[in-house]
């Protein structure tokens, strides 16, 4: 056991931290849920790009800088630390980006990960479907193949920002005659094909957060297919577990509001110290925060010894969105009167838009897999309880 | 010892709810939250000719000569219609200050009357407090400082608006032009009035955040009853199932606190304000738990604007800390427990509940 | 809504409080749960029967006083805030007891309540199995008529303190070919009957809290079977909820424990406003017991206008558990060292014996139903989610 | 940056495991419970002739030399079997004390190697705690006040005995005969050292907390694996499965912070005591969290003495406020998110961690 960086590991995050203190937007972009806010993330997530800070991780061919886990640790520290913009793209570049890298062709690879890398193509994620939320496996969207196309019909729902996408992903039933995991197949379909019909949904921050998506008898190439025909299951679970439980969100992302938490905590000092409970909770974002980050790494140590992670990215999902709701709430216990105004009102607290992450973290527990279905996965996975 | 409502009260009860049921279906409320001015006159015009600003009026004044008690029931239902206006500040807390004033208030009649009628707006504000609801419409705004209780008019005063989650809701923070008009009350006795308008706001404040808490659980259990996941309804899965337990068990604990405190204060007794702490805590926490384990039971759904969910859920977030801060109840509570070793005895649930 | 008491209410109160005063035992018994603690409160128990004060609800001829639940509500109230000794035959009294009222012949109330009020008779009940415990339909102790006895085999567990008592109660399955809630039968049987066997099981304090309870062709006339041959699951079902709701446990009982809980924050005042969470505790406790006292009258009130109270009551049993083990769990937290010791050890805290109380409160999410069975049932009765 | 232990660290645990699975069964846990004495001397011996108790001997005394972070999993280990015997306090506590003291301390080399071979048993006392464990068997007493600390026989204090709900545990009131003898170490270096020995001493407690924790867990596990109700295993039940799936989370997410604290103890990084903190307050929880569940997880069986369960719940609740309320611990972690702003920045996880 070694906890200290290394030198290397601490240049890298010497070189992270001044370059985002030259490049980063001066002044905080529109949310992301508008078109307009959209556009501006899109456009820095380019100038990320061409510094070769958009997927760290990835291979330098494809955009990246090949980091390891623990760079990527770093950067996210970094990047978050930096208050930099929230990532327009992850839907893509975190869930469709190591998909493609374990299962595309190497055509498909040099075809959607460069543009996903540096957001010349936005992706919306198309798992849900109106009867399939919880239970993935009841996808009835159909794709049918017809020579070198398929044929696509059906409807997608939860797609977030799916209005401003250029693309999404999603699994499609390739055999008619097939039912739950079995006959599915994993399939990407550019958002401007003829037959797509889009239909904004609003979000509890009244934004079109996300999206419907009609098929009607759409046609895309068989080449849009990843991985084998009717292994759709199989292809989007193996990434799904880690990708789901660290990539998706680092700790980072947590620890940098529990450190605005705590500069709330000094601003009304007072009033949190004559609170009978409200100390404890910021003692336990906190606490949280850390052992997030701390599993982090020490994740990272197991899979570097070998070892696999699969249901324990459960846990995280669990902790991480209970952590973000719970900071969320303590900073809405703190503010008060102010705990009911919209970030834009006048009077608001000035630092930080505590309401916009407050709506957020209401979602937490839903998406990415409800915290019930990642329980169940976690007492029947990692405990072997009965099904 | 007879703790139940009386048939009149609870068919005065159950006619607003009907009357609320229809005039405020959600639809309306979506159209008033849309509006500019988050205000249906129509809808406050309905509610007064339904009788419900009169209720706290005085007999002698037209009114329906109600008491807390009778709104202990009413705030329950304003808040599980989310009536989009600060009516109970005018119907209840405000016409209880009026009623409270020195009868040389030459004002005190008239304004009793026009509540009744539905005429007047009343805001109320504390110099300590940050925002005030409703002032830009507000006919009459009672202002209290430390030791003084002004009437302003809203061109007295200098407004910012400050938008809420809840978008019917229209807070300012509110400057009075100085200098402040002659006060029609003074010394030690603003205190203790503003003491028991306080109270009239938190009590009111509780019953509606339990009213919020129980719609959000019908729409939750609406809700439940006829999703499907994996070939059955989600309400028969055990984690939701115990989630909605737990907050029907939290509602039904809480509304004997608040009817206790109600009768409490309508009859002057000395624990009032420390029984209407204890309901602001507890009903605050089965709204806050309401919401939690309502989003949860809608899943996507429930992070929509398309689901009438989110209305109740933000405006029982706006609620959270009208009237005072939850830690300024629960230490009026902790302090009552250690002043006064003897609250727990068995034997004190209702003892002095006379003045 | 009136929430004063009535002249002769308050008048009750008061003969009772000076009753208690006068005779209650001028020492702590010793534990029921001990064969010599158990008859210090079979002994007591008489004491309060000739007082006619062991069940004031029953009507006068069986020994009580036929009070209405306001002057029941009055007497726990009473009892509790003097620290009067703990009920020993309370499963008798409260669970079979009302069951004999609505279904006793009137030969069998005679025979059995008077000795169950005076404590002659003591009760341990026999509900569970070993295979039948949240799931009490899957019963299969079998009682077969053979003229006018039944034939009792089988076994019965978690019957407290049964090597102690005379007599239990119970479900048999009359009907051998029935199944689940059908063809079983409600019948006592004297503990003395040859083919019984007892055998203690040691609770978490270390007594014989409770008892396995063997039956080997036990001979039991038929008149000691309460209700109709078959009919035993709507019998015992028909006062199950009420009196486990509420009868079984006053709320009373938990006010008196935050009495001590407050004595207690008072005596380690310095050390609880220092913690960052105790203060707030301890108002839960508190406001927890408040409503749970208030709730009580309230259901009254409703009774009193002829409502019926049905999965209400496990909302109370809910409440009630969870309510004793936070009072306990908050009294431990402001113990510090003090918390593990036994109440016995000279240097514990003197004036109350925590620990009893915390062992016991254990248990309260477990017996009378577990409390996720509560749950399920407060679901699916009272929101009516499907099963 | 390489936060895995080594394969002889692992080794070395799985071999310590191994052992105490055979000598320390539930079976053998028991019969010790019910003895007088609460100790077993062969199990010592057992325990000392395997090593463990030379681990952090320092190697020129014969020991193995070991540190804080093997003992993050030795003390889990002897908290999933429960050891009844205060033999942390001796092994680790008191052995790291020991190498602290000056040289000139005549006792030291002896001391040192006769804890390594299982022949000294040693108590730590301060003269702000209440209890003494295992005083009575002492050889050595380390006694603390604020600025001296002094070495005494056990039969140079008187003692009472205050059973506890683990009856393997022997806990006493101490007061020490006066005069005390002359102390072995005076001034400012006594709070000091006492700081450091008290660190040992509630990280242990942390790692036995969280191997209790485990061992709740695993033994609930097996139930509701072999248990049936209404025709399932009661480990379908969503109720169950969720209590359990909280367990091994709250299990999880405490293992790395308990090594962090290790770690900088062992490299007497200034924010070590901090992270002690933190560790206590989450294993603790982890450990009330895993006793309340899993009682509920046995159902009946959980309340009685004859399941082994309720060895391990005691010993944790035993162990709940040894070596400082919970308290002081948020006290010491409030007190450094207040002072130190930057504590929760994301790039502190490791910053500091060299001394």
């Amino acid at each position: 056991m070694n906890l200290t960086f290394t030198p290397e590991q601490c240049a890298f995050r010497e070189q992270v931290r001044t370059w985002l203190a030259h490049n980063k937007p001066s002044k905080k972009l529109k949310s992301y849920d508008t078109k307009e806010g959209f556009e501006e993330h899109r456009a820095w997530e380019k100038v990320l790009y061409e510094a070769r800070y958009s997927m760290v991780m990835w291979p330098e061919e494809l955009g990246g800088r090949g980091c390891d886990l623990i760079e990527w640790l770093i950067f996210e520290e970094e990047y978050y630390r930096a208050d930099a913009p929230m990532r327009v793209n992850q839907n893509g570049q975190l869930l469709l980006g190591p998909t493609l890298i374990e299962f595309g062709t190497e055509a498909q690879k040099k075809r959607f990960l460069p543009p996903m890398a540096s957001s010349e193509h936005m992706w919306a994620q198309g798992w849900s479907e109106p009867n399939a939320g919880s239970d993935m496996a009841a996808i009835r969207s159909k794709a049918v193949r017809e020579g070198d196309e398929y044929i696509i019909s059906g409807q997608k729902t939860w797609s977030t920002r799916a209005i401003y996408a250029d693309w999404t992903f999603g699994l499609f039933r390739t055999d008619p005659d097939s039912s739950r995991h079995h006959g599915l197949s994993y399939i990407v379909v550019p958002l401007d094909a003829p037959g797509i019909t889009i239909r904004p949904i609003k979000a509890l921050n009244g934004k079109d957060a996300f999206a419907e998506i009609f098929f009607d008898d759409v046609r895309v190439p068989i080449d849009n297919r990843i991985g084998e025909e009717g292994q759709g299951w199989r292809v989007a679970m193996a990434t799904a577990g880690f990708e789901r439980g660290l990539l998706l969100r680092s700790p980072a992302r947590f620890m940098q509001p529990v450190k605005k938490l705590l500069e709330l905590y000094r601003h009304y000092q007072a009033q949190v110290d004559a609170d009978l409970s409200l100390r404890k909770a910021v003692v336990d974002c906190w606490n949280m925060a850390e052992s997030y980050a701390l599993s982090a790494y020490y994740t990272v140590g197991r899979l570097q010894n070998g070892e696999k992670i699969g249901a324990e990215s459960s846990i995280n999902k669990i902790i991480w969105s209970e952590l973000d709701l719970k900071i969320h709430e303590t900073a809405m216990a703190i503010l008060g009167e102010q705990a009911e105004l919209m970030g834009s009102a006048p009077h608001a607290y000035a630092d930080h838009d505590w309401m916009e992450g407050f709506l957020f973290a209401q979602a937490g527990p839903i998406y990415a897999g409800t915290n019930e279905i990642q329980r169940n996965i976690v007492a029947e996975r990692l405990l072997n309880l009965p099904r | 010892m007879d703790f139940t409502f009386s048939e009149d009260e609870l068919a005065l009860r159950e006619a607003v709810s009907r009357f609320l049921m229809v005039e405020a279906a959600p639809e309306v409320l979506r159209e008033i939250w849309q509006e500019d001015t988050g205000r249906s006159p129509q809808l406050r015009r309905a509610i007064a000719e339904q009788g419900v600003m009169a209720l706290s009026i005085p007999e002698a004044y037209d009114g329906l000569g109600m008491g807390d008690v009778m709104w202990s029931l009413i705030a329950q239902e304003l808040g599980y219609y989310a009536i989009p206006d600060s009516l109970i500040d005018t119907a209840y807390v405000a016409a209880y200050l009026i009623t409270q004033l020195p009868d040389e208030v030459a004002q005190k009649a008239t304004w009793l009357q026009q509540i009744g009628t539905g005429e007047l707006r009343v805001s109320i504000a504390h110099v300590e407090q940050q925002f005030v609801a409703d002032a830009h419409l507000a006919d009459v705004i009672f202002y209290f400082t430390a030791d003084a209780l002004h009437v302003l008019s809203n061109d007295a005063v200098s407004l910012v608006d400050n938008p809420s989650i809840d978008s019917s809701r229209r807070l300012f923070k509110m400057t009075p032009v100085t200098p402040l008009p002659a006060p029609i009350l003074e010394g030690n006795a603003v205190a203790a009035l503003y003491a028991q308008v306080n109270a009239r706001g938190a009590i009111a404040n509780a019953g509606q955040q339990l009213g919020l808490a129980q719609r959000m659980l019908d729409l939750s259990i609406d809700y439940v009853n006829q999703r499907k996941q994996f070939g059955k309804l989600i309400g028969s899965f055990q984690a939701l199932k115990h989630k909605l337990a737990d907050v029907v068990s939290a509602i039904e604990m809480t509304k004997p606190t608040l009817y206790r405190a109600a009768y409490a204060l309508e009859h002057d007794a000395s624990r009032a304000p420390l029984y209407v702490a204890q309901v602001v805590i507890q009903a605050r926490d089965a709204a806050k738990l309401a919401a939690k384990h309502s989003i949860q039971a809608h899943g996507a759904m429930g992070y929509t604007w398309e689901v009438d969910l989110q209305m109740f859920i933000k405006r029982s977030h706006a609620l959270q800390a009208s009237w005072g801060r939850t830690s300024e109840f629960e230490h009026r509570v902790l302090d009552a427990l250690l002043a006064e070793p003897d609250l727990a005895d068995p034997c004190m649930t209702f003892m002095g509940l006379s003045a």
